[in-house]
Parts: structure tokens; C-alpha cells; sequence
């Protein structure tokens, strides 16, 4: 498990793409050119340092809506994503159906994720029920705020992984707000983390800004539950720094400067601080990586643009698997 | 009288029955600094204080079943849902629960409580932001089924669903909630729950609608009005316990009767009015009963040319009707 | 053919079905080495051993939700609810996921699932051990729902919804678990899931009905025809999707409908049945479509006499034809 | 808080009543003059402990199935029990609607109890938040077995309560099993008790076999909760001595000997032993004890079988607080 420079180079590589995938969706947004977007920014750390401990494209994950930066690791492409934001035909998630953000790669092992939060946690945990019974080596994880760990239906998924030992990885994204609602409104400990205690397996809270030591902490966990050790809860802490959304003002509920503080965490400046400082990255190759990212950014703006809406009969089906029509 | 939008006339109800009854509290995700994700509960926090407009945890099963205990103690919840596609959590509480309470005690436990939610398609909201949901709870003796086709009757009918006794669905066509404005008097008044309304007398057919397919409706009749076909408009308003004697009753003078809404067709809330007319108005059909209403697909899509293949607008109603008049 | 009874054609057919895929399991509250409150899975812990016949914990939304992750993984999992008064906590695994997974991820993720019940009332159970949950799932595309009359098909038709690639949701007349018996070959047979049969032919009244009802309704069709009045009796067996065709054709012949259940009567599975009639056949309909179901009350009572007032049976339902002959 | 000789008789006595009550209903059962039982037989010292550090009639309960000792400290009496065995129409729980043990009394503050297990936990919240509102010192007790823990509804109520300090105690009477599934199927903890560390609020294990220790440590944490420290999650553990319900054969899944081994702590073994060692009560006063429970049982036997059924009219209603008839 050593992180050679290289390996910190990918991660930071992904978490940059994502951030500037993100940053030209709010732009989209305000061009009128698509209608909305939630957006990761703030959370690539955590997203990336889990999705770099996996067997990505083996291991299996049912995500949740801010995991732009985790479906990046795992092969989903800026096209892909601009497809998705502007409802074209070729997006792989729905084929347009669903909004954007509700992920789905087939071919990546990530399992399609809709609106209603938690309902992809018990799903995390029949999976790891069948990996089980077939004896393989996989984990899932799966991921989710820590808002939506005040439904029953997370509680449930929990408990189940507990019980049954299941190769499953609870990632608790902490962005410190559900919405408008900070997180001691939503439970009366002091971090998801602590909800491990009372459920029976091993919880460990991780700094969500530092996406070294959520892939060293993810690391330990993902080879414990690949030999047998059973499921963990990880709370990754950081902070939502733009609105919930596209149709959110988050100026009724918090101050700018919380927001202005809590910038100085940005995942992003975090590692670029770290990886220029310790020489991992030069200024040089950093630069390269910014105008990479720009390129792949603006190619899958401008592909998506090109790219057609589904064609109208295509809304009716597949209802049953028995009208499945691959293009 | 002032005008204002449906969105200002529920705020409206609300804030003047809290202000009637101290009983009457409000509880939801974000109903509190944010005033509401759609802003229906805008300076209600401040005005009311965090005791009587509470931010939930993030979980609707509870937000339910806290309103059913605080209910069945004496208080008047009002429970706010964020989107109507996310009470599933709740249903058991709202079905085994809420529902059967005073049926199940001879009378001895009531639950006097409001639960509001934002319902219906249009929006660009996908699958998960567009659900139409009354049919589960028309189906459910013990509940009362409310929705509101303009400002008007939003505040009169919110008011009654405060006051009355029983728990009372209230789902608000969210589609309408700025684009549908009219007139409401600032004092005192309600708008009973029951009686439907028939909000365009007509000659030569009948339509059923209610929410935003009523708004769409009078539009259809206008256009018909134009061809020289003379069509019987009724807002159903409250869907349950249904106000058979006006539909029958209008059925019988036109002998012909078309239900609109935007849910899925099959087992949908019109199936039941159907039904209704094919038993008890049988002698004076000059036509087959006809249904328009959301295809049988899972959810609307979110993609503008399957959305729109999706949603019934005025021009589908007048074609329906069209082919009505002429059978 | 050896002569059974249904529950014992609902285990036989699991049994084979387990025997023949090792993908198939069994999951549910007490189905281990209990062999289920009503056994239908007795013998199956000793055969098939812990692993494949999981003791849940008392959790119906996690029962659904683990089940739908193993599916999405290629397990086959046969999900029991205890009883269906129980499944409103999977309401939303069930409607928000299940249903939805194959359309909203255009294909790429199917959910091969059966969700089985025991359902329905007249067995001193009250309001919670009595329920009739089947038409708040024939209102959900994405579903397959199948109520099975008698042995022979109960097994044929839950071997299909296994080897189904949809979610089935598989409902039992549990009164009739034991009451009900017929012949059932040893091998191999399925029946198909979609197709209506006609289980009594007749010229005078149509009558559609399934599970506990259409046992009923065939004796009440027996005491008619001792009375002069040839009736045609529909067992509909797959409530969703429908098999319009037969029905139609039989109220085409006919010119009269009588829709049996016991759940209640407004918006239950019947006003589809109604509402289709009074489109579809319109014309050649010689009577009112006439529903006899439950009475709109929250539930089947306990105490004897009440329960009798609530439940349909021969005699009501030969009075209902009577009538409906004499029209 | 000190326990004085006659408060002790007290708890002792109710604990008796309770339990040569629940004896006569198997009698009942097997004489075929009752149709269902399920038993609280082991469980009465957590009950009659718990109920006692109440102010009872003004505290608030929403107790669950086995919580018969519980109900008889509150008022509810033998003739009440015997009533609803036999779905007689004065019994106060329904008047005849719902099953037996389904409890409801209205005067003590005693909520309407259903089926679907973990329902009462919300609504437990809910008043435990009501009373907060109003600035009253009351608490609520809420009782559930060990299995329904496992629902994610139990876990959104004590949540609840934790967030918002409420004064709600949430006994977990542990009996080892859920009908056939024992504890280490329902959770990965040794105790309900240990779960509260992840809800955050104080957990504490008591042996549910002494009706002293119950009082002891309940006295505490409902003064706690009265002076505003908030809930408290409390495990009671004892062991299920009778079968699941008259339903149930426990032979398939437990042995003979270990249920022998656990009667020995069957609860009034316990108590007796103690207070007739201590000298608090003797040998004459509990022969005394004895023979008046049986009188009492005799006559609630004689009074209940003479009693009449509801009128088969009164199954019609009240569905809505509309038509509650008061006899
Ligand atoms: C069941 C359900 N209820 C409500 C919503 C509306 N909603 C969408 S996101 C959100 C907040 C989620 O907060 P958290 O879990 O902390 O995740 P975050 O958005 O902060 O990443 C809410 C309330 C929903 N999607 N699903
Ligand atoms: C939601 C729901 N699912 C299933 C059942 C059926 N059922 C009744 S009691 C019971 C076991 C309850 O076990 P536990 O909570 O330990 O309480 P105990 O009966 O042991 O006191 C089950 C599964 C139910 N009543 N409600
Ligand atoms: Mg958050
Ligand atoms: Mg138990």
C-alpha cells in the first residue's frame, strides 16, 4: 500500500478534473444552457481517496448524487457528464431519463442511483450478501451525507452488514449540511462515525479534505473487508462550499464568511499545497494538468452541445426488462 | 382582493392558522431558517419561533410518526414532505397509522394533522421531483385527499385541512405554485373539504380534473368553446371521500365524461371516477368513459422531449374532447 | 397427480426452483429453521442450508432493499413478507426502486426479484393480519403482480416469477393456504405470467375475480346456475399488467361485469377492471359494471360479527349476480 | 424513592393478577373458546417495574403487544382482557375491531397499539415533543421487543428523541427471541442497550427479571427525563417462556431444556422468593394474593362470555371523527 508520487499525481488528476467539470456546470447553469446542477465541489478528497482503494471496475459501488470526482475514478467520462446535464440521448446513466447526478456505469460496477436518499444503502448491503455467497473477494462501497444517516432505511443497511460480516463500506460524506441543516440537527453524536458503536462494527472518522488520509484509512478498511473482516462506517468530514444546488440560495442559513473560512479546506488547495510542497508535482506539471482538464472540459461541453436529445418514443420503454433496446 | 400565487396563498393559510391556534406547529425538512426548499414556509421561522416551525432530521417516516404522536397528544402538525416522491418512507405511518387510528380505537385516538407536499410533473424534475401520488391515499378509508387547483381555494382548503379532525393529505400542484395566480380575500374564510366544484358549466361534456390538469383543462375548454363544443368543467378538489352526487350529476345532463390527470393511467385516480360513472351513471352515457392521464411508465422523464411526451397539456385535453364530442 | 394444497404448491415450487438455480434464495423474518409462521418454506433450512434461507432481522424495508441489491448482483432472491399488512415499511424499496431500476437505467440494471405475501382477510386476523394490499402495486409500471386461485397455478405461476427478470410482486390468498386444494403434476410445468383464464364458461354475466374470490365466486356461479343464470367466471391471476384482451372479449359476449375483491372498494384493483370495461366494451354493455368489494372502512374488524359484515363471500357475490342478471 | 413493603406487595400483585390472567387465556385457547393469545408470561416484572416508576394515568404509554402487566398497573382490567380475547364489544381497546392485546386506554393515557411492530416508537416522540412544547413535566414510556429494533423506524424515533432532548424512556423488553429468530440475528451488539452510544443518549441493561432492579433504575431515568435531562434506552432482559403467540409451535427452533433452564428466572419464581424471604410478605397474605386473582380471573371469564358481540352495524364505523358514536 505505498503511495508513490505517481499514484498521488492520478489522485490529484481526478480530483482537478472534477473540480473543473463542476466549476463549468455552475457556469452552464448561469448560461442558461442546462437547468440544473448538484455539485461535489468540496468533496473530491474524500471521493477520490475511497475510489483509488478499490478495485475499480471489480469492486462494486452504489453512490450517491455529489460523487462526481468517485465516478471520474471509475472511468465515467466529462462527456458523460455534460451529456447527463443537458439530457442527451447518449448519457449512460438513463439515456436521459433521469436528472443529472444520479449515476449509473454498468460496465464500472456502479449501480444506478436515484433521488430518495439512503435507498442505495441496503442495496450496498444485498450486495455485499450476494459477493458473500458466491465467495468472491469483492467489497461495495457506498456512499452518502450525513444528513441522509438520520433515514431508518440507512439504519437498516447498517445493521445487516453488521450482523452478516458483509464486505461493505459505509462512507459518510460530511459535508456538514443537509440542505439548510447542519448536522446537530440530524443526531446527537458528534459525527456519523459514532453511530458505528451502537450498531456493532469498527467506525473511523477521516479528515474529508486531505484525500491522502482518506485513502489510507480506506485502504485498511477495504482490505479488511476483502478478507472477511466485515463491513466499516467511515465519516469523511469537509464542507459543502456552494449551495446544495442549482435552486438553492444558501445565504438564508449561513454566513459568507463560515463559507469563506471553511474555503481555506478546499480539498483541492490542500493537496496542491501538499504536492508541490513535498515535489511531488512542479508548478510546470500542474499547469499541464489545469490545461488538460480545460481541453477534456470544453471537448465535452462542446460534444455535448452536438449531441441529440432521445428521440420521443424512447420515453416509453424500457418499463421490463423485456423491452430493452440497445441502440 | 389581492392577487397572489398558490405557493402565497398556502403560506398564508398557514401563518394565519398558527397564528389562531398555538396548537398548530409545522415540521419538515428545511421548513425553518430556509423557509422551505420551494419557500412555502418563508418567515414563518422567524415570525413563530424553532419551536413551532421545526427542521426535521432527514427522514420522513418520522417526521409522520412524531406528527401522529404530537397529534394524538392534542397538537395540529402540519407536516411538510419536501417533494410528494419522497413519502414513501412514511407510508406505513400514514397508512397502518395515521389512517386506521380512529377506526382501529371506536373513536378514542384521532389524529388531527395536515401533511403537505409538493406533487406533479413539468418541472424538469425527473423521475424523483415529479411524482403524482394521490392514488395510493385515495385508496385509504380514515384519510382525506386535498388538492388545490388555484390560490383561492389552496388557502380555504389549507385552512379547513388545519382544522379538521382527521389526517388530511394536502398535495399542491408544484408545477402551478407561481404560475397559477388569482384572487384571495385577506380575512377569515375556508373552503370546506368535500364538495367539488364546478368551475365551467357546459352542455356536451363532462371533464374531471383537479391541480394542474384542472388549469390545463379550463385552457382546453376554451379551445373547444371556439369549435362550438360546450364543455362541463369540474375541479374535484377534494378527492377523497369524492363528491359523487356533482359528478354524477353532471354526467347526467352531459352524458359524457373525460378524467384528467397527470399520474400514470392504470390504477390511477381516475380508474376509481370511471368506475363511479360506469356503475351509477350507466343509463345516461352517450360514450364510453374516457381517461387521459400519464402513460404507464415508471416516472416522468427528465429529458425536455420525453417529459413533454409524458405530460398531458391543454392540447392533448382538447383532442380528447374533440373525439368525445364527436362519438 | 397427487392432490395439494396451495401453500404446499407455493413450497413445491420454491423448492424446485432453488434446487434448479444457485442463484435463488430465500429471505424473510422466520423462514429458517421456523420454516415461516404459515410454512411455506418448511424443509427448506435443512435442504438448502442458512446461506440460502436467511432468517432476516425484523426489518421488511431492508428484507426488499438486500434483496434488490442481490439481484442487481444476479442473485434471484424470493423476498417473504410475513404478512402484506407488513410491506408498507419496503413501500419505498419496492415503488422508488425495484420498479423503477430497469427504465431509469435504460436496461443496464434489471431487479429479478419476487416479493411474496400471504394477503387477504375472513381469518379472525383484524385489521393487521387481514389486509389486501395488491392495488397499490397495479398502480406501479415497473411491477408485475400475480395472485394465484389454486394449487396449479400457485405453482406454476411462482416458478415463472422466479425465472421472471422483473420484480413480481407474488400474492397469496391465505385463507385458502390450506382450504384450497387441487391436483398438481410432480414435474416440470410453469404458467405463464400475463394471461387471464376462464375458469368457468358462461353466457349470461361476466365475473373477474382472483385469489380467495374467485373460489368464491365459482361456488356463487354454481348456485346461479342452478337458478337458470349462466355465468363466466375470469380468474384473472396477473393483476398488472393485465390481460385486457380476455377480458373484454368475455364482457363482449356477455354484455354484463361483475368485479370481485375483498380489499376495499374505492380505488381499489376492480375500478381499473371497471374503468377498462367502460372504455373498451362500452358498447356492447348491457348493465352498469358492478363492483362488489370490502366496504370502505381501514380494515378487516376482528370480532366475528364484524368481520362477517366486512368479507365478501358466495352469497353476497350470488346476490350481486342476481341482480346484475335481472338488469 | 424509596421502596417501601406495601409498594412492593403492590408491584407483586400486579405482577400475579397479570400472570394467572395470561395462564387462563391458554386455558381458553385450549378449550376453543378464544381464538388467539399472545402472551406476556415472563415478561411482567420489566412491565410492572417500568409501569410503576410512572405517575400512572398521567404519564403517557405507547406500549406494544406483550405489555398486558403493563396495562393492568395503568387500569386496564381483567374484565377488559377477557373482553377483547373474545372481541366483545365493550372491551376498550376497539370496541371488538382490533385483535386482542392491541391495547388502548384512553383515560390512562394509554395510546392505541397496532400491529406492525416499531410504529409506536415515532409516535412516542411525537408526544415526548408535544409535552416539551407545552412546558408540562410529563414523560412517555415506550416498550418494544429486541427484534423490532432491527426496523429503521425505531432507530428515526430515539434519534428524535436524542436530538431534541426529549422526555420519552424507550424500553427494550428482550425476551431473546423474535418468534423464532434470536438476538444475534437482529443486531451485532451484545445489547439494545449498547445502541444508544450510537443515537446518543444513555443506554442501560437491567435484568428484566426482577421487578425491583426494573423500578430501580426506571425511577431514575424518568426523573431524569421529567427534570428535563432528556431520553433514556432501556434493555430489559428476560426470556420468552411461552410459545411466540397461540400460533406458534417453539419446538423447531428451541429446545426443551434451555426453555426449562430459563424458567427458573421465570419473574414471579423471583419476586416471590424475595419478598416472602425478606419477610414482606407471607405465606397467607400470598395465598390470599392468589385466591383473589382467581376470583378476579373467574369473573372476568364469566362477565366476558356473557357479554355481547358488536352489532354488526358498528363494523361501519368511525372511519372519521365524524362518526364517532359514543355508546
Ligand atoms: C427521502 C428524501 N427526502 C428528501 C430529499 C430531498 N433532499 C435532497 S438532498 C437533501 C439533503 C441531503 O443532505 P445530506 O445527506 O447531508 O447530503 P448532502 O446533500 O449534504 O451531500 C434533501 C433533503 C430526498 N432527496 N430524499
Ligand atoms: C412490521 C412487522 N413485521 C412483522 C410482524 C410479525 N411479527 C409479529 S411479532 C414478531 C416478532 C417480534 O419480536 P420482538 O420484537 O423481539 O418482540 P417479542 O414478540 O419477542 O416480544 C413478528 C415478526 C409484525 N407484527 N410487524
Ligand atoms: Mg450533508
Ligand atoms: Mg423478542
Amino acid at each position: 500500500m505505498e503511495v508513490t508520487a505517481e499514484l498521488k499525481r492520478d489522485m490529484f488528476w481526478h480530483m482537478l478534473l472534477s473540480r473543473r467539470l463542476d466549476e463549468r456546470a455552475w457556469v452552464l447553469h448561469r448560461q442558461g444552457k442546462i437547468a440544473f446542477h448538484i455539485s461535489g465541489i468540496g468533496q473530491e478528497a474524500a471521493q477520490v481517496g475511497a475510489a483509488f482503494a478499490l478495485r475499480r471496475g471489480e469492486d462494486w459501488v452504489t453512490p450517491y448524487y455529489r460523487d462526481l470526482a468517485l465516478m471520474l475514478c471509475l472511468g465515467y467520462t466529462p462527456r458523460d457528464f455534460v451529456l447527463s446535464l443537458m439530457g442527451k440521448r447518449e448519457e449512460p446513466n438513463s439515456g436521459g431519463r433521469q436528472m443529472p447526478s444520479h449515476w449509473s456505469l454498468r460496465s464500472a460496477n456502479a449501480v444506478s442511483h436515484s433521488a430518495p436518499v439512503a435507498t442505495q444503502a441496503p442495496h450496498a448491503a444485498g450486495i455485499g450478501l450476494a459477493i458473500k455467497m458466491r465467495k468472491e473477494d469483492k467489497v461495495v462501497l457506498t456512499t452518502i451525507g450525513e444528513g441522509s444517516t438520520s433515514q431508518g432505511e440507512w439504519y437498516e443497511a447498517v445493521n445487516w452488514a453488521a450482523i452478516h460480516a458483509l464486505p461493505v463500506i459505509f462512507l459518510v460524506e460530511n459535508n456538514q449540511y443537509a440542505i439548510s441543516v447542519p448536522t446537530d440537527k440530524q443526531m446527537a453524536v458528534k459525527s456519523a462515525a459514532d453511530k458505528a458503536c451502537g450498531l456493532g462494527l469498527d467506525g473511523r472518522m477521516v479528515d474529508g479534505t486531505d484525500v491522502f488520509a482518506v485513502y489510507a484509512v480506506m485502504s485498511e478498511v477495504v482490505a479488511k473487508a476483502r478478507s472477511g473482516g466485515g463491513p466499516s462506517l467511515i465519516e469523511a468530514r469537509m464542507y459543502r462550499i456552494t449551495p446544495h444546488s442549482s435552486d438553492d440560495d444558501d445565504r438564508s442559513y449561513r454566513t459568507r464568511e463560515e463559507v469563506e473560512e471553511n474555503k481555506k479546506r478546499d480539498p483541492i488547495l490542500v493537496a496542491r499545497t501538499q504536492l508541490l510542497e513535498s515535489g511531488v508535482l512542479s508548478a510546470r506539471e500542474l499547469e499541464e494538468m489545469e490545461s488538460r482538464a480545460k481541453a477534456m472540459v470544453d471537448d465535452a461541453v462542446a460534444y455535448a452541445e452536438k449531441a441529440p436529445y432521445p428521440a420521443v418514443e424512447e420515453a416509453a420503454y424500457p418499463v421490463y426488462v423485456e423491452e430493452v433496446r440497445r441502440a | 382582493m389581492p392577487e397572489m400565487t398558490l405557493i402565497d396563498a398556502v403560506r398564508m393559510a398557514m401563518d394565519e392558522e398558527m397564528a389562531r391556534d398555538p396548537n398548530v406547529f409545522i415540521v419538515g425538512e428545511d421548513v425553518g431558517v430556509r423557509g422551505g426548499v420551494f419557500r412555502a414556509t418563508v418567515g414563518l421561522f422567524d415570525k413563530y419561533g424553532p419551536e413551532r416551525v421545526i427542521d426535521s432530521p432527514l427522514a420522513e417516516l418520522s417526521i409522520v410518526g412524531v406528527g401522529i404522536g404530537a397529534a394524538l397528544y392534542g397538537m395540529r402538525p402540519i407536516c411538510e414532505i419536501q417533494f410528494a416522491d419522497f413519502i414513501y418512507p412514511a407510508f406505513n405511518q400514514i397508512v397502518s397509522e395515521a389512517a386506521k387510528m380512529c377506526y382501529r380505537s371506536n373513536g378514542d385516538w384521532t389524529v388531527p394533522m395536515v401533511i403537505r407536499a409538493p406533487y406533479g410533473g413539468g418541472i424538469g424534475g425527473g423521475l424523483y421531483h415529479s411524482q403524482s401520488v394521490e392514488a395510493f391515499f385515495t385508496h385509504v378509508p380514515g384519510l382525506k385527499v386535498v388538492i388545490p387547483s388555484n390560490p383561492y381555494d389552496a388557502k380555504g382548503l389549507l385552512k379547513s385541512a388545519v382544522r379538521d379532525p382527521n389526517p388530511v393529505m394536502f398535495f399542491e400542484p408544484k408545477k402551478g405554485y407561481r404560475l397559477i395566480r388569482g384572487e384571495v380575500p385577506e380575512g377569515e374564510y375556508t373552503v370546506p373539504i368535500g364538495p367539488a366544484q364546478v368551475t365551467r358549466a357546459g352542455a356536451d361534456v363532462s371533464v374531471f380534473a383537479y391541480g394542474m390538469m384542472h388549469h390545463y383543462t379550463l385552457q382546453a375548454a376554451e379551445k373547444l368553446a371556439a369549435e362550438g363544443v360546450d364543455v362541463e368543467v369540474v375541479d374535484l378538489r377534494t378527492l377523497y371521500p369524492v363528491d359523487r352526487e356533482t359528478i354524477l350529476a353532471s354526467v347526467r345532463k352531459t352524458g359524457k365524461a373525460l378524467i384528467v390527470h397527470e399520474d400514470n393511467l392504470t390504477g390511477g385516480y381516475g380508474a376509481e371516477i370511471a368506475a363511479t360513472i360506469a356503475e351509477h351513471a350507466f343509463q345516461d352515457l352517450d360514450a364510453p368513459v374516457r381517461r387521459l392521464a400519464g402513460p404507464d411508465v415508471p416516472g416522468v422523464p427528465f429529458s425536455h422531449p420525453l417529459q413533454d411526451w409524458f405530460m398531458p397539456n391543454p392540447d392533448k385535453i382538447a383532442a380528447a374532447l374533440r373525439e368525445l364530442a364527436a362519438f
